[in-house]
């Protein structure tokens, strides 16, 4: 039931993502970006996708060719502009694609709130602006917020490090962004990671995402660029 | 089958045997919470091949059994606050993420005990109402609405003789309309407080008929015995 | 300004707790119990004081010895109740002591609201209970919510493990339960720790408490009965 | 003194001159946020004695300065997505912990950029209004509102000579209210807008007086550039 579910190819990874899901894509810029996973998603083919990310693609990598691709309707994000974003552009002004802007605060929390049970909650962020308008507000303790809504998901894609055997998920750096938000707000998570280690093999403490939110996990080694295995020699105090 | 006397003369489910019924109905691989008190005994019931993970709300996903001797740490403790170890693949976290996991909706599966369940899911099991007792919630509350499935394990008569399964809960509320499952001595019941009007349904009996179970419950019970097993 | 402060004893790791202070104590029974900050705070004298703990102290350890010498006002917490809880249950029914009684989850998600700048939240936890009522509540989705406030503190006394001299933390196991989020709640964070390390010392990636929410730290060795040092040896995956 | 001719022919200071003035006024030991563009040059100024630990929203405390040849790790990489360093004692979390860290009044100075700020602290920064131009908004937002101090650094004048600092905001708003200090190549002010009536000071000029930017802004500017240096 709950037992996560390991394969070998990206491709079975992102199997039964059907036209017009909403799905969450991790990553930071390309930190943390399933690359891989969304290659999948592209060659499956599936169309009219809610894409939850931070951007809008950069480039011709990931979610910029999901883009390119016409597969994607709307884009909930917080920063869609970027130098190379070209392809988010172009489509968004010839009216091809939909964009719900949310500050970046409140799309983690929103997300968070989704994996965490959590009705709605009041956040400062955003209040007397543009972004709150029509939105309910509220002033409590003679500070002025607005009522912001979870955020879920059918599918959430994430790039991890290293995984173990039940699912669980350490990251690398700032690579772990939005993954461990997202691993929980959706109702399928898949993870693409550099290894699947033994259960065991990882330390409890330092586990980030729990094996209890993860549903398939695919190894797809290292992201071009970023070293695999221990990153700090010096850090064996805990 | 266990059996045990019950407070009507009644032989059935011992402890161990109501325990071993809840896990029977624990799907194969879930993410389970077990109350303290009487639920903990579930784990007893449940094989490695079942690869059922075990939650404990003080931060932990992965908990053991008991530690005993040189295994015992303070540090790690299960919500009764009983020592216990760590499986492989284990994970710790703060409140307010265990918190966030339960109320999110991703165990799979709680087992509580309750004072009483209402026929239409209503659980009571944090407080007697009576005034001279000092009241104690702990995480009662969270896990009654937090997971996907609770089951609520108890004997289905108090030491008086009245039911505990009933039509409205006299006792102080812990969750509404929350229950999914009831395993006691005398019988298995399953809640179906989503539908229209909630039903109650006797999917198994120990030394006690249907038509017994309604008399001591008051309730229009449905007679499910005779049903193939629900899906695992 | 916010440079952790480093001492060498718990009394002096307590200074400027005021009568009336509210103190956030972590810990779960003795797991995470900062027992050396607790019998400094009970030799300063510091009285009124209102405590958010998960329980309300047992036998003769830390909380309950607070509570015995009447320098607790009111306790909140969620379950003071236990077999070895004499000390409050004696202060309570002599109406010497006042309690508010809050579900351990919304315990937790009030204190993380505060850390987090949430204004307040709607929680389903509660919905329909003793502990709800007179709250305002608010159906979404299908399902009934409680609406939920910050719960704050003057000062959160907090054990970890082991610290950097940043103020960054790790925790043991269990341990861990209350003390990041209460870190993050106070206006001033006091960490007892089993040994401070150098900066550099602790793996970036396994800091679970960042030195931002800490303000004094004083190590005290381990806690009775906890093994110091390395856990899990086979841990070498990250 | 750094100088740059500004839009009015003025020799005031340069965008390292501005930095630098905006570096002087963190207190010693501030975690901080600079946000991407110009204050990212701030950190230029920042020495190890003032023990400033760096804060950027993507998931990190102790951010480094930028990094060259071997040290490029893509999966290190600031707000505004250059690949930076790590410095000792750093740690690293995910995106609703840093902004939680951000919005729970934890960070102790952020310092944005601006199109204009008002008098009464308002700031605008994230978007032209123009209906041509895609909005894009990231953390600017809460970045804001969330610091427990928020400076602004930016020229005083736009390319059509227009004052950035003015009475009331034309420009969509990012937060209200928000902004303590503002640094410009002309000058340095300090905003009271937790007063009943809210208040600008000018705590230094550069190449110019305080009449000529009472003139510039069309602002009632208190005269603060004979009182001592604010506390640090």
């Amino acid at each position: 039931m709950s037992v996560v579910e390991i394969v070998t190819a990206p491709f079975d990874a992102v199997a039964g993502i059907p036209d017009g899901a909403t799905v969450m894509i991790g990553g930071f810029g390309e930190a943390g970006q399933p690359v891989a996973l969304i290659e999948a998603l592209l060659e499956r083919g599936a169309r009219d996708l809610v894409v939850v990310n931070n951007n809008a693609g950069s480039a011709e990598v990931g979610l910029a060719r999901l883009i390119a691709a016409d597969r994607v309707r709307k884009v909930i994000c917080s920063f869609p502009r970027q130098t190379d974003s070209w392809h988010f552009d172009e489509k968004y002004r010839a009216g091809k694609i939909e964009l719900e802007l949310v500050p970046q605060g409140n799309l983690a929390e929103r997300i968070r709130a989704a994996g965490a049970g959590i009705g709605a909650f009041y956040t400062p962020t955003g209040y007397g602006t543009l972004l709150a308008a029509g939105k309910e507000t509220r002033e409590i303790d003679g500070r002025h917020h607005v009522l912001e809504y979870p955020l879920r998901a059918d599918f959430a894609l994430i790039r991890a490090h290293v995984a173990d055997e039940h699912g669980n998920l350490t990251y690398r750096r700032t690579a772990r962004n939005f993954g461990p938000i997202m691993a929980a707000a959706a109702t399928t998570t898949v993870a693409e990671v550099t290894r699947i280690v033994p259960a065991g093999d990882l330390d409890p403490e330092n586990v980030v995402t729990p094996g209890i939110y993860v549903d398939r996990m695919v190894a797809v080694g290292a992201t071009s660029g970023a070293r695999d295995g221990a990153l700090h020699t010096t850090g064996a105090a805990t | 089958m266990t059996e045990a006397v019950s407070a009507t003369g009644r032989r059935g489910l011992d402890r161990a045997g109501i325990a071993r019924a809840a896990a029977r109905d624990i799907p194969h691989g879930s993410y389970v919470n077990l109350g303290i008190g009487l639920p903990t005994m579930v784990s007893a019931y449940l094989h490695p091949q079942d690869e059922v993970t075990l939650h404990t709300e003080n931060g932990m996903l992965g908990m053991g059994p008991e530690a005993t001797g040189d295994d015992i740490d303070p540090d790690l403790i299960n919500a009764g606050k009983v020592p216990v170890t760590e499986r492989p693949g284990a994970s710790y976290f703060h409140h307010a993420d265990s918190f966030a996991m339960m109320r999110g909706g991703h165990l799979d599966v709680c087992v509580l005990g309750a004072y009483q369940v209402s026929a239409a899911g209503d659980l009571a099991n944090w407080h007697t109402g009576r005034a001279q007792d000092i009241p104690a919630v702990g995480g009662a509350m969270d896990l009654a609405i937090g997971a996907k499935q609770t089951f609520v394990m108890m004997t289905l008569l108090d030491r008086q003789g009245n039911a505990k399964l009933v039509g409205t809960c006299t006792y102080p509320l812990t969750g509404v309309g929350c229950v999914r499952r009831v395993y006691t001595d005398l019988a298995i019941f399953v809640l179906a407080s989503d539908a229209q009007s909630p039903t109650v349904t006797v999917t198994a009996t120990f030394d006690a008929t249907v038509e017994e179970l309604r008399e001591l419950t008051g309730l229009p019970l449905l007679d499910g015995t005779g049903d193939a097993a629900p899906p695992r």
